[in-house]
């Protein structure tokens, strides 16, 4: 059931709930997806890793492989040039090149079970597959360091032997697993803290955790004889990989085209790849097309999940509820090089108060696991997780509603945060009154029953959202017609929300908008369509492009008839001239457009640098079985400021879609290694995302406080409503059965362990 | 490289003739024999349901099954369900309730539809939830694809009342 | 004279003030002023001449495309914030 | 995956000729959902697979109430977990069956290919067990009978010496007064594998109630399925109540071994092993007394 609760509407198209456009293509098995896509002449590409999590790697062999009938080419790393040692933006986080190139093949150790050595290509994948088994490595295994804590033990192994701890402190000296140490503060959090009535601290582990897009990582690349590389591929950010690979193989940006293809879910684990580059070696060498497929194993094994963690939260409060001091340590682990979304994290656990006296103190830490990834608010979901269960139980300790806790601190315009700035523009207190009065929230809590005991928690989330460069082109046809394309990849449905604002801006129906991905070749620069930018950000780049259409097809118009265009007005689709009168329609402008001088298009190009950020709360009602632990949801709704709804449905389904990951987050993921560092469960029977059985059917609630900075107030959707599920969750176990859960997932071995009915 | 078996089968309503390794899936000999990239490969080990076609009417992984083991049978894949005029109405009843994000799940998720609603033509939603347990989806949190299904359903009821 | 807000881990730099004031047109100017008054300042937080690593200039709520050559004002705040997505 | 030959006969004489012709390197193809996934992660390898599915016995699923249940070795879970005989005689093997894996899975996984997988997980295996299921083995010296509760010798390996093959499975004829059920635990609803399994089975006196007879099974505690006799035995003679069941509780934890791993721990699976047989046994009653089951 999704409910909206909406101001007034004043919109034709905005708010709509057309089928998206790319549903036809979906339901018939025509999209072409990164896995789907077939060359002429294409060899099929796949990568040896390695069984070892921390090994110097003494000698590699390929000529076992290179001899197999049917292979067409072997790449190492001796294939790749030198990278340059500069730390870039890319998607939601930061790469440094030096680092992708030894994700990319391993140098002389390899860090993480599955880390890359080597690419085969051959004439069938079967081949490919029985080439690998033909290359022969030897390795001096080393000991591993897999938990943080352990990692940043002064004896732990050390990873990489040059990394320095990077502070504001002064650089470190010694060799460290410790990549950085960042501190916030505001206030004075010790005072603070000794003002309070109530203190509570508590420590927290959550395990490393996969987006769990169905759609494996793929590429396939091909040389043109001039040196022209076109890469095909699922990326979330056609440009990053472009400037990726030219990064790695020193190509020219302008001779390196990426076509992006449909994109089979990315969740942020998209706004890297690790297929395209082999890919474009292999084929570089075999002098055919290449296509690289990870499967399952491998996505799971060794592309970017997100960061395991250790953090410890201590909260103070007055009786009267009003909190004093928070602080925080927050461990996250970045696999094996630098570059734990910690600094996210810090920045969203306590964006959502008004808190006078904090500090957080944030560790980004290499351990033997695969390189941390972006995934859905990358890092607030951890951190929000202890800020949040700390704060349910500052409230249930003061005997306070914990949404009446929230209200009283809850921050506004303004309010000064912990790690900086203040905020603007945000919808906080009518997401928190919203949830209050819903339905849900007001319903009797659930009853318990025997061995199954029931209870209700409710938990805030924040995530500041993205802007960032976007560009758009608008063409009308000679029949009216109007093409958008825009180098902004449609992960979740974003060809319908962008045409829909380009109809609403032209004042077209929208069956007059044909919106299209382009490439690296056809279009600006977009970023990656991360930080739940592309509705908000490219959408402000449609309507610049309308806008800029517009003014075109005015013109347009006043040549026809021979008049100045500052006299030619436009609305609902007709041109009038206020000297003649004259009218014409929109299709009659196109029509008339190669005897008024040849295309019509406008453009919207934008680096958007303000944006909205974004609250959800989660309501979830829970059963415990006490006697086998097992925990399932029973009801679950979720609130959250979209500033407005484009597309209604769109929203709501990603607000379903980020509470799903969360249910699965919270109380099933992770990922399990052996003492060696191998990886357990990289399958998806053994890393359980939540089936049709385990999710109730979730309830939205659409709150829209239009952001300002958008034409038609949009806010970034798509991650905020992952941020707070497991505290939610938690809380409601707590509710139900009286213990504290600190650990992701919450299993049935941890409720046993707390409830006292075995050992821990 | 290994001897190829040539192998008859019905795929999507026609007769088809192909050769393939013993060790090649027919899900292997879907997408990369014969072209029908439709079927999609997420976890190739029968544990998310991408891949699911119909043998012989049966709902099954095409991951877990030899491409040999389809000699004289009769598969029909996403590419293959319009030509059924039920099936039509489940593919347009995914459109019409947003039943999907990525797209990746739906062929799998139309065709799990398809038997379930051949065997259970007005299924509860306990039994669409049950039956469709095997296909993961991680865009939509199942809510829309339970009431597509129901809508289809009740569509074909309708359908089939009127008749 | 602007006011900076020095990150924590600088304290020690500054005998534990948290802000200080400066003078200076831009921030770079403002870090040199800082770097007279508590040597070392610059080098911390500008180790190789740029911004350190991850870290992004803030003045009155504003981040910069213009780093460091980003003007300041006569009653400007400044501040220092890490580079993540999302405000 | 490697390569391999496939091979599919249609009479038992020629598979049992060709697996032992073939050797230990062979392995019969039922259906798939196991052998399939071992082959394409190395965990197994084999020079040839033989498709057992194109031959008639194998494909039985015939019930009388005089002879009982043949279940053919190919059958799949589906049509044992829907068959209405199943249901109402062997309402265990039901409830096992229809765990395996989700619909698709079902559809191709076979009860005979769990037991001869012998994970100690299986879902089929605990019920096939209590029903008192006996397999019909072919091989090159002919054909021999073994109760399923001694079939499986540990984690993948049988009793199956090389060359033979499970024909199918045979359950004695329905007794009155008596029911079956087996429940596990999984952290997610369906679509997983059993952290513990528990199969139960009982005979009541119509008369005073008291339980004539009963066995209980329990996977996943151990190496191989765990017949938790002591258990069943203490409860014979006992009223079937809540003090029965809570008593095979007791007794079943001190029959299981179980270990550690990515599923559950040792400590988990022991106390999770004694409240399933409590609740499976309380099915078993509930059934045999024709109530519906109260969880």
């Amino acid at each position: 059931m999704a409910t909206t609760k909406t101001p007034p509407k004043t919109f034709a198209v905005i708010g709509t709930t057309p089928p998206r456009v790319d549903a036809g293509a979906k339901v018939t098995g025509a999209a072409v997806y990164g896995i789907d896509v077939m060359l002429p002449r294409m060899a099929y590409g796949r990568i040896l890793r390695s069984p070892h999590a921390h090994a110097r790697i003494v000698r590699i062999d390929t000529s076992r492989a290179e001899a197999l009938p049917g292979v067409v080419a072997v790449a190492t790393a001796a294939d790749l040039p030198e990278a340059v040692d500069r730390t870039d933006r890319v998607g939601e986080g930061t790469v440094n090149y030096r680092y992708t190139r030894d994700a990319t093949f391993a140098g002389d150790k390899v860090l993480y079970h599955g880390h890359p050595i080597c690419a085969v290509a051959a004439v069938t994948p079967e081949a490919a597959e029985d080439a690998l088994a033909l290359i022969d490595v030897e390795y001096e295994p080393l000991e591993p360091v897999l938990d943080v804590r352990g990692a940043m033990e002064p004896d732990a192994p050390i990873l990489h032997p040059d990394l320095r701890t990077r502070s504001l402190a002064g650089p470190g000296s010694t060799p460290t697993n410790v990549a950085a140490h960042m501190r916030f503060e505001i206030g004075d959090p010790d005072q603070g803290m000794a003002e309070a009535d109530v203190v509570v601290e508590r420590e927290f582990q959550t395990a490393t955790v996969h987006q769990g897009y169905m759609e494996p990582h793929a590429a396939t690349a091909a040389w043109s004889p001039e040196g022209i590389l076109t890469i095909y591929t699922t990326t979330q950010g056609a440009f990053d990989v472009r400037t990726r690979v030219h990064e790695l193989l020193h190509h020219p940006l302008a001779d390196i085209r990426v076509v992006p293809t449909e994109v089979g879910g990315a969740f942020g684990g998209k706004n890297t790849g690790y297929t395209d580059v082999a890919a474009a070696l292999l084929a570089r060498k075999a002098e055919r097309p290449v296509r690289v497929v990870m499967s399952r194993e491998e996505t799971l094994m060794a592309t970017g999940p997100t960061s395991g963690t250790w953090m410890r939260v201590t909260v103070g409060a007055r009786r009267d509820g009003r909190i004093t001091a928070a602080k925080a340590e927050l461990r996250y682990e970045a696999g094996a090089y630098p570059g734990a979304p910690v600094f996210s994290g810090a920045n969203c656990m306590f964006a959502s108060y008004d808190i006078p006296n904090g500090r957080i103190d944030c560790y980004d830490v290499v351990v033997n696991k695969p390189r941390t990834g972006d995934y859905r608010s990358p890092g607030a979901t951890q951190s929000a997780f202890a800020a949040e269960t700390v704060l349910d139980e500052v409230a249930t300790c003061l005997g306070m509603d914990p949404i009446a806790f929230r209200l009283i601190n809850c921050a506004c315009d303004g309010t000064s945060r912990i790690t900086g700035g203040a905020h603007e523009h945000i919808g906080i207190r009518q997401v928190l009154e919203a949830t209050r009065d819903c339905a849900h929230y007001r319903a009797p809590r659930p009853k318990s029953d025997g061995y199954l005991r029931r209870g209700r928690g409710v938990a805030l989330g924040f995530w500041g959202n993205w802007g960032a460069r976007s560009s758009v082109t608008l063409s009308v046809a000679e029949d009216g017609t109007v093409s958008l394309l825009t180098g902004s990849v449609d992960i979740t449905g974003t060809r319908t929300s962008l045409a829909m604002q380009a109809a609403e801006a032209l004042g077209l129906p929208l069956e007059m908008l044909a919106p299209a991905m382009g490439d690296t070749q056809t279009t600006g620069h977009s970023d990656s369509s991360g930080g739940s930018r592309t509705t908000m950000a490219t959408g402000i780049a449609v309507c610049r492009a309308a806008e800029d259409l517009l003014a075109r097809m005015e013109e347009r118009a006043a040549a026809w008839w021979g008049v100045d265009s500052a006299t030619v007005e436009y609305a609902r689709g007709v041109f009038t001239s206020s000297t003649t009168g004259d009218a014409m329609s929109w299709a009659e402008v196109a029509g008339h457009q190669s005897e008024t001088g040849g295309a019509i298009r406008g453009h919207g190009d934008v680096n958007v640098r303000k944006w909205g950020a974004a609250y959800a709360t989660h309501i979830v009602d829970v059963e415990v079985d006490v006697e086998t632990g097992g925990v399932r949801l029973l009801r679950h709704t979720v609130v959250q400021d979209v500033g407005r709804a484009i597309h209604p449905g769109q929203v709501a389904s990603q607000m379903q879609g980020g509470a799903t990951q969360g249910i699965g987050w919270a109380l099933y993921e992770g990922y399990a290694y052996d003492a060696q560092g191998r990886m357990l469960n990289p399958n998806l029977l053994d890393y359980k995302m939540p089936t049709y059985l385990d999710v109730p059917a979730i309830e939205t609630i659409l709150v829209e406080v239009p952001y300002p900075g958008h034409p038609y107030g949009v806010r970034g959707v798509g991650e905020a409503p992952i941020v707070a599920v497991p505290a939610a969750i938690a809380a409601a176990i707590h509710d139900a059965v009286g213990v504290r859960t600190t650990r992701l997932p919450m299993g049935a071995t941890q409720i046993l362990q707390l409830l006292g009915v075995i050992d821990p | 490289m290994p001897d190829r078996t040539r192998v008859r089968a019905i795929i999507n309503h026609e007769p088809v003739d192909f050769l393939c390794e013993p060790r090649q899936s027919l899900l292997d000999c879907l997408r990369d024999v014969l072209g029908l990239t439709g079927t999609k490969c997420g976890c190739n080990d029968g544990n998310c349901g991408a891949c699911s076609v119909l043998l012989d009417g049966r709902l099954v992984n095409s991951c877990l099954v030899l491409g040999v083991e389809i000699e004289g049978r009769s598969v029909v894949t996403v590419e293959g369900l319009a030509q059924w005029p039920g099936a039509r109405i489940i593919q347009e009843s995914f459109v019409e309730q947003d039943a999907l994000q990525c797209g990746f799940c739906t062929p799998g998720m139309l065709i799990a539809s398809k038997a379930l609603l051949d065997r259970s033509p007005r299924p509860s939603e306990d039994a669409i939830r049950a039956w469709m347990s095997g296909n993961l989806c991680r865009c939509t949190g199942y809510e829309r694809l339970v009431r597509a299904v129901q809508a289809a359903a009740d569509h074909l009821a309708t359908i089939e009342g009127a008749e | 004279m602007s006011r900076v807000v020095v990150p924590p881990l600088m304290r020690d730099l500054t005998g534990g003030l948290g802000v200080v004031d400066a003078d200076g047109r831009t921030v770079d100017e403002v870090i040199a002023y800082l770097e007279r008054c508590f040597p070392g300042f610059a080098a911390r937080l500008c180790p190789d001449g740029d911004l350190a690593a991850g870290w992004a200039v803030i003045v009155d709520g504003n981040a910069s495309p213009a780093g460091l050559r980003t003007r300041v004002g006569l009653n400007s705040e400044v501040r220092f914030s890490p580079t993540v997505a999302g405000g | 995956m490697q390569a391999f030959s496939y091979r599919a006969p249609t009479t038992l004489e020629d598979a049992v000729s060709i697996l032992a012709a073939a050797g230990p390197a062979a392995r019969p193809l039922a259906g798939g959902t196991d052998l399939i996934v071992q082959l394409r992660h190395g965990r197994r390898r084999v020079d040839m697979v033989i498709d057992i599915k194109r031959i008639r016995e194998v494909g039985a699923l015939e019930f009388t109430p005089e002879g009982g249940l043949v279940l053919g070795a190919a059958v799949p879970c589906a049509d044992v977990a829907t068959h209405a005989d199943v249901i109402t005689h062997y309402p265990a093997l039901a409830d096992g069956a229809g765990l395996i894996g989700g619909a698709a899975v079902r559809q191709r996984a076979t009860v005979g290919g769990n037991l001869c997988n012998a994970s100690p997980s299986g879902d089929a295996i605990p019920p096939l067990i209590v029903l008192g299921a006996e397999c019909r083995i072919v091989g090159p010296d002919g054909e021999r009978r073994a109760p399923a509760a001694e079939f499986c010798t540990g984690p993948g390996s049988t009793i199956l010496a090389p060359g033979e093959l499970v024909v199918s499975l045979h359950l004695p004829p329905p007794q009155p007064n008596t029911g079956s059920c087996y429940l596990r635990f999984t952290p997610r609803a369906e679509m997983d594998i059993a952290v513990v399994g528990v199969a139960a089975w009982v005979q009541l006196d119509p008369g005073d109630g008291r339980i004539v007879d009963a066995r209980l099974a329990l996977g996943a505690v151990g190496p191989t399925p765990i017949v938790a006799e002591h258990a069943a035995r203490a409860v014979i003679g006992l009223c079937a109540n809540e003090d029965a069941c809570a008593q095979a509780e007791a007794l079943a934890i001190e029959s299981v071994n179980p270990i550690d791993d990515v599923r559950g721990t040792e400590a988990q699976r022991r106390h999770v092993a004694g409240v399933l047989t409590r609740r499976a046994l309380r099915g078993a009653i509930q059934r045999a007394k024709g109530e519906s089951l109260d969880a």
